[in-house]
């Protein structure tokens, strides 16, 4: 039967997959947005089975915050990565530079 | 706690969220107010702002607690920690829409910075009472994404996009790392709250420990992230210097206080079970960050981004106190953050003056000669700036001391020795500044134009600066006022 | 507490704070360069009469503070505003509040730019060198010792010459990281005394060994950059050279004893047994100062710096009589600091009147001076015979008290008798000659070849003016030291005793009681 | 035993002081008469004064007392006061009355020179000076009058100052007398630190118990009794004054001086100054064979050197300068072999006889314009008499003919070199013997030789020179008279009348103010074997050398005048050699001075700069610095993934540092 440490290492494995796409893509923010999502899925995932785990209800209430927060996230970033694009005309992340040293 | 009566019914647990109600309310209803200024008048936005700030703050100085009181069933607590702390957030945010309001004249929406700025305090007096991951959580997301818009404002600076951009890139990853760690601390404990946490810890099973390390880690590298510590400080400079101006001011100060206050109350009360590892990475973590912003900073040419370094270097001797972890300790970082607040903040305003008709003014070079022309704010930049290296008869000195001795108390002497030669080398990119101010002869006229507002705030801040040095014991006494029920 | 105050009047601080109190009087109210100047003097000069007493009531009898005033300061951490005077320190204070006067009246016309802000500056400085020579609280003279880095930075850098960026960061930075040192010492040693930085307190507290081992190098290294010893001394000669003259006066007359200074307040009476175990180090530095540094000298080209190296080898006799622990060389030392604030402060003042027609420091635009300025080339006579310590001259009786006194000092270093030590540091006689009297050689004497010597004016009667006291004070000093003396003879006896009297067994005896008492606790 | 007058006592070193200090602050104010009125008044009140004083000492009386306490530190106590003996006031009168005699002479000699007050001034203040140093009562007030007249004689050899060699030379003579100053503050250090005390009579009266102690220095394992380290470190003080071998190479250069100086100060009174000290402290070097063997040696070493560089000096002045030396090496043997007597006997007849040879070899240079080359001169006499009376006396005196004054205080000399053996150091007895001997007669060849050249030989003069030629003034030509008259009689009036030659010192003029062993007093032995009798210097060696030199130089210089030019191209480089003074100078050059200088330079440049700056501050630390600052900035490259690997990196860092710690 599936256990609580099975839960853990499938939420670290996405966990990691979002920090790694962090860096290594080079292409793309959308890609970053979508690795930061990953890493709050896994999050999720840890909390709802620790909290199915300890049945204790505090768990999964954090859970839709975190869910909301991070739909506001993803709103503003979108917001000024679109606004960076009118400036830039790229979303490669090579390109976000200028700023440096 | 003074007793306030009201004209409504009004639950009395309630009463401790006073300020963040007042906020939370009159920034709404100023978010709609701005609709009908005209965009010349916008200035009065600010000064509603201020207002707002103000009544927040004679709410708290109103319920200034003589202990610790519980709201919310303990998800929330009003203490001296927590209203000391509010009340240098409400300074530096007052003091930062101050300088906002000349900088930002020419601006779009400015309404709605103002009011941004509003929440991102608002969420930064969740942080400091929260005494719950989950509050803890909200407050830091709600100061966190207020302040990646803010940083973004000039929308047409491609800069200032760019530091929004890397800042909330890096934000959201700090802030998974956070959660995933608080995840793996509720799952040892079994709880969100801090001091249930704690008591949990202690009694937590060896099985479990590698659970706590891992969560431990991930949670100290959110909150690093969010004052700033090396590693996790790489945003900061970036970060600073893409910022219009008043921002910068307001996050290398406003967002520092409420991090550490935090970081404090997390060491205190939910992990004294594992004191030893997370002084081993507080240690580690300082040896690097006041290595990082000293040396980084003495090769900056651009002063926004040589303050970063610096707020850097700063923070690693703030971690001191954290270090020391004994209310000398504690104390001293609330003595060096308010005496910093003061300085930076007075620093800040002299740079906006420098942006003036078609310079930047943000290059040292900049202000080759100031002292020729503008001998009063020469000679402010001077005493922030030896303040800023520690040099006596100024606050600095005193804020450095504040935390070093306590850091001694607690037995980090090589530490301190370490923090000591490292504020030596910070000490001559201060001076350095000062070499373009004094020494050298002025390359373009400083024909800046300073509202009273502006004259106003150099002087009282330069004047706090020097009345603290010379009589630093009140503010010593506040904040050691300030631990009561604390520990 | 019960304070030694002969006055009952707070005289040392209104010494401290009326230059302040002056400099904020003529920011806000003073406007007009000459304005700015004579109100300067007149505040320099209140001060100067403010010290006096100092010295017209000293008590000569007794070794306790005189002129003591206490009040908390910062309770939290203990931190009190005390001062107080005793026979070491209160020469420095008069002395510092009398080259003050002679500072500004030597900045009276070569001083032109920013006439204000170079006065204020100086007034500053004043104020923060009285209150490190009237503190007795450890924190207290930290908080002058460092405060003085501002308004000298801003001396050197801003009215300084060519090189005087370089000259003065270098300063600072030479100074301010070997002043941590001092800081993170005072802090240890306020735990271990038991929270207090009283330095009354520090010098009964028996620390042992290993505490005064490394309080002890903590301490000398802030005092060694400060003297300057070799080989932390590089600073000086650039600072020297680069700041206007009256910083060079006030650099060579007060700073350079601040080193030694500290020696006799920090190092001997609260760290006996390693002071005692450093002898040797001292002695080592000392000689390498005398010699080394006099033969560097000799090869200057640039007076100002020749001059500086000449103060490093007379702050070299002064170090070597600190560390001697005998009554002459101990009195000898402190007589040489003061009279090295008159004669090297002098000869900064013969550069600077020199400086002021021609615009070079270097010797070899000069030459023949003597045809077209006889009075002064009389007056650098002088005090050049003063430098090389001729008998007469307050250098001499500095210098023979000290040799006298390391003769007699203690059997052994490194297997060689303190004699032949006296004996090495003689060779200063023959030294200090060569370096002195071939500058003045190729400076003053010799025929008037070069056209722009020819159109040099002699001194005028206010340059003339601020020699004439200089000149007074060394014979003065030279020839009846006495008076001086004998604010010495009992603090210096008194110093002796507690370096002397080690603090080991003491230590033991407190290790023993600790636990002893513990365990009466529980 | 009657005690002198204070009062009289500080007015004799007082007066000229006064002098000094008014001329010399308000000289630009007084007219040239004024200045050397009050001057030339004052000095020769207090000469007036000290003869007054004489008669009193010779009649019994005394003085021994401090006025003033100088400094205090501890048990170190050092008075300022006078002793007054027989000793002292001997070098009074001479002091006083050369020194009157110069400054008259200079009134004549000095006329017109734009630093006349100045000059004046000077010497006075010289006056004063020597006067502190022959008066005081201990070390302090010695080594305060030692500095003090080596301070003006700098000051007055360079009193030309638009000339280079002036100053050179007043520089030279300072510092080599500072190398001697050294050896005198040490020996200053090490007798306060035996005998506890600065004061002549209380150590002199310690001095037997230290010896009996036979306390020793030790350096490493090196050891060295007390009282010959003592004698030794001092005598270096008097070597240097003295312009004695190594140390004498500033006394020939001094002549840069104004030629009244040269008779003054490098002639008759600061140059026997180390003569007085020896003397002066006969009761310590009496106890230390070593140190009177060192005396002896280095006295002899010069008296002989000097004489052979003398026999071919062409500059009229410098022949008598290294007559000077070689004369004062005279006075050190017999110091040397403890016959202080005849040392202070001879210092006082050589004060006049050389003074008059300097201020006569003056008065001729200031007819001949300024010349002092004696190969262009010649046949004088006719122009100016008394001045070659004069000098011809002086000669006579120098050379050691009876009955003049030399004479008798150098054969005395001699016989009492050949009277003293020492225990240990026999050799140096037999090898002062041997160059006093040959000494006088190169001195009588040499002062012959420039006295002919100079008066008589064939006329070199040329034409405009020999138009203005004619005898100097009185004030010149009335002191060279008084001072003739001392270097005729000194002698006489000195063994007659002052019984200065008595053996038994005690006994005779000097009375207890020299100390003598009767062990080694060569005098008493001379009592013993010689033989007496007022024509016994027929028999004497030193006679007929004297009458042997002037002989020769008679013959060289005023028959067969082409000889000498033979015999210096026989032996050029012996020629050479002298001429040159031995090399000496370039000796120093070689050995000190270019060393000195490299070794400041290298320690400069490369020590200070190169090593302490360059390679410590900045390679050290600052480029450290700086280039961890560079790192830094580097790391900050602007690329978010770097940030995020950075934070990531550090997160896994901590993580397993502490899984594995833990």
């Amino acid at each position: 039967m599936v256990g609580l440490s099975e839960y853990l290492i499938v939420a670290a494995v996405l966990f990691s997959l979002g920090v790694i796409g962090l860096f290594l893509n080079r292409k793309n923010v959308i890609a970053i947005l979508m690795c930061i999502e990953l890493m709050l899925l896994a999050v999720n995932i840890n909390l709802v089975a620790f909290s199915h785990y300890l049945n204790d209800i505090s768990g999964q209430i954090f859970v839709f915050f975190v869910l909301t927060v991070a739909a506001c996230e993803v709103a503003i970033g979108l917001a000024i990565l679109v606004s960076f694009y009118r400036l830039r005309r790229s979303i490669e992340i090579e390109d976000i530079n200028t700023l440096q040293g | 706690m003074a007793n306030v009566t009201f004209p409504f019914p009004f639950p009395d647990h309630l009463i401790t969220l006073l300020p963040e109600m007042i906020v939370a309310v009159l920034a709404m209803i100023l978010l709609l107010v701005d609709l009908f200024i005209s965009k010349e008048n916008k200035v009065w936005t600010a000064y509603l702002a201020i207002m707002a700030i103000a009544a927040a703050a004679v709410a708290t100085v109103q319920l200034y607690p003589a202990g610790s009181i519980e709201a919310f069933y303990g998800f929330f607590v009003f203490d001296p920690f927590a209203a000391f702390s509010k009340l240098l957030i409400f300074a530096a945010t007052a003091i930062s829409i101050v300088l906002s309001i000349d900088y930002m004249k020419d601006e779009n929406h400015v309404g709605e910075y103002y009011v941004l700025m509003l929440f991102a305090m608002l969420g930064m007096m969740l942080m400091v009472s929260a005494t719950n991951f989950i509050i803890l959580y909200l407050g830091m997301e709600l100061m966190a994404l207020c302040i990646y818009v803010l940083v973004g404002y000039q929308r047409e600076v491609l800069r200032s996009n760019e530091a929004a951009l890397k800042y909330f890139i890096l934000g959201a990853l700090s802030s998974g790392m956070l959660l995933y760690g608080i995840t793996f601390l509720y799952g040892v404990s079994g709880s969100f709250d801090y001091t249930e946490m704690g008591t949990a810890l202690m009694s937590a099973d060896s099985s479990s420990h590698a659970a706590v390390l891992l969560g431990l880690v991930f949670l100290l590298a959110g909150l690093a992230f969010k004052v700033s510590m090396a590693p996790f400080h790489m945003w900061t400079p970036d970060a600073y210097e893409g910022a219009p101006t008043p921002i910068t001011a307001f996050m290398s100060v406003a967002p520092k206080v409420a991090g550490f206050v935090v970081i404090i109350r997390i060491a205190i009360d939910a992990l004294p079970a594992v004191q030893d590892e997370y002084m081993t990475i507080l240690i580690g973590m300082a040896v690097l960050t006041m290595a990082v912003g000293n040396l980084a900073a003495i090769a900056q040419r651009n002063i926004k981004r040589m303050l970063a370094y610096s707020t850097v270097g700063h923070v690693g001797f703030v971690m001191l106190g954290v270090i020391a972890g004994n209310a000398d300790g504690y104390a001293g970082i609330l003595v060096y953050l308010s005496i910093y607040l003061i300085m930076t903040l007075g620093l800040f305003a002299i740079i906006i003056l420098m942006r003036r008709d078609g310079i930047q003014g943000e290059l040292l070079d900049d202000f080759a000669g100031l002292s020729k022309t503008r001998p009063g704010y020469a000679l402010a930049m001077g005493l922030f700036l030896f303040s800023l290296g520690g040099i006596p008869f100024l606050a600095g000195f005193w804020a450095k001391y504040a935390v070093f001795i306590a850091a001694v108390e607690a037995g980090h002497l090589y530490l301190v020795l370490y923090a000591l030669l490292f504020s030596a080398v910070g000490a001559f990119y201060y001076i350095r500044v000062v070499k373009y101010i004094y020494f050298d002869e002025a390359r373009v006229a400083f024909n800046f134009s300073d509202s009273r507002l502006m004259q106003a705030t150099v002087a009282i801040t330069a004047i706090a600066i020097v009345a603290l040095g010379v009589y630093p014991d009140p503010l010593m006494e506040v904040c050691k006022q300030a631990l009561v029920g604390l520990i | 507490m019960d304070l030694n105050n002969v006055l009952d009047f707070p005289i040392l601080s209104l010494s401290i704070f009326l230059p302040t109190l002056g400099a904020l009087i003529i920011w806000l109210f003073v406007r007009g360069d000459n304005a700015v100047r004579w109100a300067s003097l007149i505040v320099a000069v209140a001060t100067f009469l403010v010290t006096l007493p100092l010295a017209l009531n000293f008590d000569t009898t007794t070794a306790h503070m005189q002129f003591e005033e206490f009040h908390h300061w910062i309770p939290a951490f203990n931190i009190n505003y005390h001062l107080g005077l005793d026979g070491i320190s209160m020469p420095f204070i008069v002395l510092t509040s009398f080259l003050t006067v002679v500072c500004i009246i030597s900045a009276w016309q070569c001083i032109q730019t920013r006439v204000k802000e170079y006065m204020i500056a100086f007034l500053i400085l004043e104020t923060t060198l009285i209150g490190v020579f009237s503190a007795l609280d450890a924190i207290l003279f930290y908080f002058f010792w460092e405060a003085l880095l501002i308004p000298m930075y801003l001396i050197i850098g801003i009215w300084g010459g060519k090189n005087r960026v370089y000259a003065t960061i270098k300063f600072f930075l030479y100074t301010l990281a070997g002043s941590v040192l001092m800081l993170i010492a005072v802090l240890a040693m306020y735990f271990e005394a038991g929270h207090t930085f009283s330095m009354l307190d520090f010098m009964d507290y028996p620390f042992d060994f290993t505490w005064q081992f490394w309080i002890w190098i903590a301490f000398f290294i802030a005092f060694a950059v400060k003297v300057p010893m070799w080989p932390v001394h590089t600073w000086l000669p650039d600072a020297h050279t680069e700041a206007p003259t009256a910083g060079s006066v006030i650099l060579a007359g007060i700073l350079l004893k601040l080193g030694a200074y500290g020696f006799l307040r920090f190092s001997l009476p609260m760290l006996p047994d390693a002071s005692q175990y450093f002898v040797p180090l001292m002695i080592g530095l000392s000689l390498v100062a005398i010699v080394y540094i006099s033969l560097v000298a000799m090869m200057q080209t640039d007076m100002k710096r020749l001059i500086a190296y000449s103060s490093i080898a007379h702050m070299g006799f002064v170090t070597l009589g600190t560390f001697m622990f005998t009554q002459a060389a101990l009195e000898g030392a402190i007589i040489g600091m003061i009279s090295h604030g008159f004669v090297a402060a002098a000869l900064f003042l013969c550069v600077g009147v020199m400086y002021d027609r021609l615009h070079t420091r270097e010797i070899g635009d000069y030459g023949g001076v003597v045809n077209v300025m006889p009075v002064f080339a009389a007056v650098m006579l002088f005090f050049c015979m003063a430098n090389v310590a001729l008998p007469g001259a307050s250098a001499f009786v500095g210098e023979i008290m000290v040799l006298i006194g390391t003769f007699e000092a203690a059997p052994t270093h490194l297997g060689i008798s303190a004699k032949w030590i006296a004996i090495a540091a003689t060779t200063s006689v023959v030294l200090s000659a060569c370096y002195t009297l071939w500058m003045y050689k190729r400076v003053i004497m010799g025929d008037l070849v070069k056209d722009s010597v020819k159109s040099m004016q002699d001194m005028t009667i206010r340059e003339f003016g601020y020699f004439v006291p200089l000149i007074i004070l060394t014979l003065w000093l030279g020839f009846y030291p006495l008076p001086v003396l004998d604010f010495l003879h009992v603090s210096v006896s008194h110093l002796i005793d507690q370096v002397s009297t080690s603090k080991l067994d003491a230590a033991a005896a407190l290790l023993q009681a600790v636990p002893a008492a513990e365990a009466a606790h529980h | 035993m009657e005690v002198l007058n204070t009062t009289e006592l500080l007015a004799i070193p007082g007066l000229p002081l006064l002098a000094a200090l008014v001329v010399g602050l308000f000289g630009w104010a007084l007219k040239e008469t004024l200045s050397h009125l009050i001057t030339s008044g004052a000095v020769i009140l207090s000469a007036l004064l000290s003869i007054h004083i004489f008669t009193q000492v010779l009649a019994g009386a005394s003085f021994e007392g401090n006025f003033w306490t100088w400094m205090i530190a501890g048990d170190f106590i050092v008075p300022v006061g006078m002793l007054i003996d027989r000793l002292t006031v001997i070098m009074m009168i001479t002091v006083t009355i050369v020194s009157a005699c110069v400054h008259i002479y200079t009134i004549g000699y000095m006329h017109g020179d734009p630093g006349y007050a100045r000059f004046f001034s000077y010497i006075s203040a010289f006056t004063f000076s020597m006067l502190v140093l022959v008066m005081g009562n201990n070390f302090f007030t010695l080594f305060f009058g030692w500095e003090a007249v080596g301070l003006f004689s700098y000051l007055l050899i360079g009193f030309w100052y638009k000339r280079e060699s002036a100053n050179h030379a007043a520089m030279k003579a300072f510092i080599v007398n500072r190398v001697g100053d050294f050896g005198f503050a040490v020996g200053i250090l090490a007798v306060w630190y035996y005998f506890g005390s600065v004061e002549y009579t209380t150590v002199f009266a310690k001095v037997p118990e230290l010896v009996a102690n036979n306390v020793s220095l030790h350096f490493m394992d090196w050891e060295i009794s007390a009282i010959t380290f003592i004698c030794l470190a001092l005598f270096i003080g008097a070597m240097g004054k003295s312009g004695q071998v190594p140390l004498h190479v500033w006394l020939p250069d001094s002549m840069e001086g104004p030629t009244p100086i040269s008779a003054l100060i490098h002639a008759a009174t600061m140059v026997t100054a180390g003569v007085f000290m020896v003397a002066r402290l006969s009761p310590m070097f009496e106890f230390s064979e070593v140190a009177l063997a060192a005396v002896v040696l280095v006295g002899a070493v010069t008296a002989w050197m000097c004489a052979t560089i003398g026999l071919v000096q062409n500059d009229i002045k410098r022949v008598i300068a290294y007559s000077t030396c070689s004369q004062l090496g005279y006075m050190f043997v017999a110091c040397g072999v403890s016959a202080y007597s005849a040392g202070i006997f001879h210092l006082m007849t050589h004060a006049y006889f050389k003074a008059l040879l300097f201020l006569a070899a003056g008065s001729v240079i200031h007819a001949v314009m300024a010349q002092q080359d004696i190969r262009k001169m010649g046949q004088l006499r006719k122009y100016m008499p008394i001045t070659y009376i004069t000098m011809f006396l002086a000669a006579l005196a120098l050379s050691g003919v009876p009955p003049f004054a030399g004479f008798f205080s150098k054969d005395l000399i001699i016989e009492a070199t050949m009277m003293r053996e020492f225990t240990e150091y026999g050799w140096v007895g037999t090898f002062a013997t041997f160059a006093l001997l040959t000494g006088v007669f190169m001195t009588a060849f040499y002062t012959f030789r420039m006295f002919f050249l100079t008066f008589h030989n064939s006329d070199r003069v040329d034409a405009q020179t020999k138009a203005h030629l004619h005898e100097s003034p009185k004030v010149i030509t009335i002191p060279l008279v008084v001072l003739a008259i001392g270097a005729v009689f000194s002698g006489m009036w000195g063994v007659m009348y002052l019984d200065i030659a008595n053996p038994e010192i005690a006994k005779g003029f000097f009375g207890s103010s020299l100390f003598v062993l009767d062990a080694h007093n060569p005098l008493m032995k001379l009592a013993e074997h010689g033989e007496h009798g007022m024509f016994h210097f027929l028999g004497t060696m030193p006679f007929w050398l004297a009458i042997g030199g002037i002989a020769l130089a008679y013959v060289m210089y005023f028959r067969e005048t082409a000889w000498p030019a033979k015999i210096a191209a026989s032996v050029p480089w012996l020629y050479k050699f002298l001429l040159n003074k031995w090399y000496w100078d370039e000796f120093y050059d070689k050995t000190i001075v270019a060393p000195a200088r490299c070794l400041g330079t290298y320690l400069w440049k490369s020590g200070d700069l190169k090593v302490i700056d360059k390679g410590i501050i900045h390679g050290g630390i600052i480029d450290t610095i700086v280039a961890g600052a560079a790192r830094m900035r580097a790391i900050q490259t602007g690329m978010v993934f770097h940030y995020a690997f950075a934070m990531v990196i550090g997160v896994f860092g901590f993580l397993t540092y502490l899984l594995l710690q833990g």
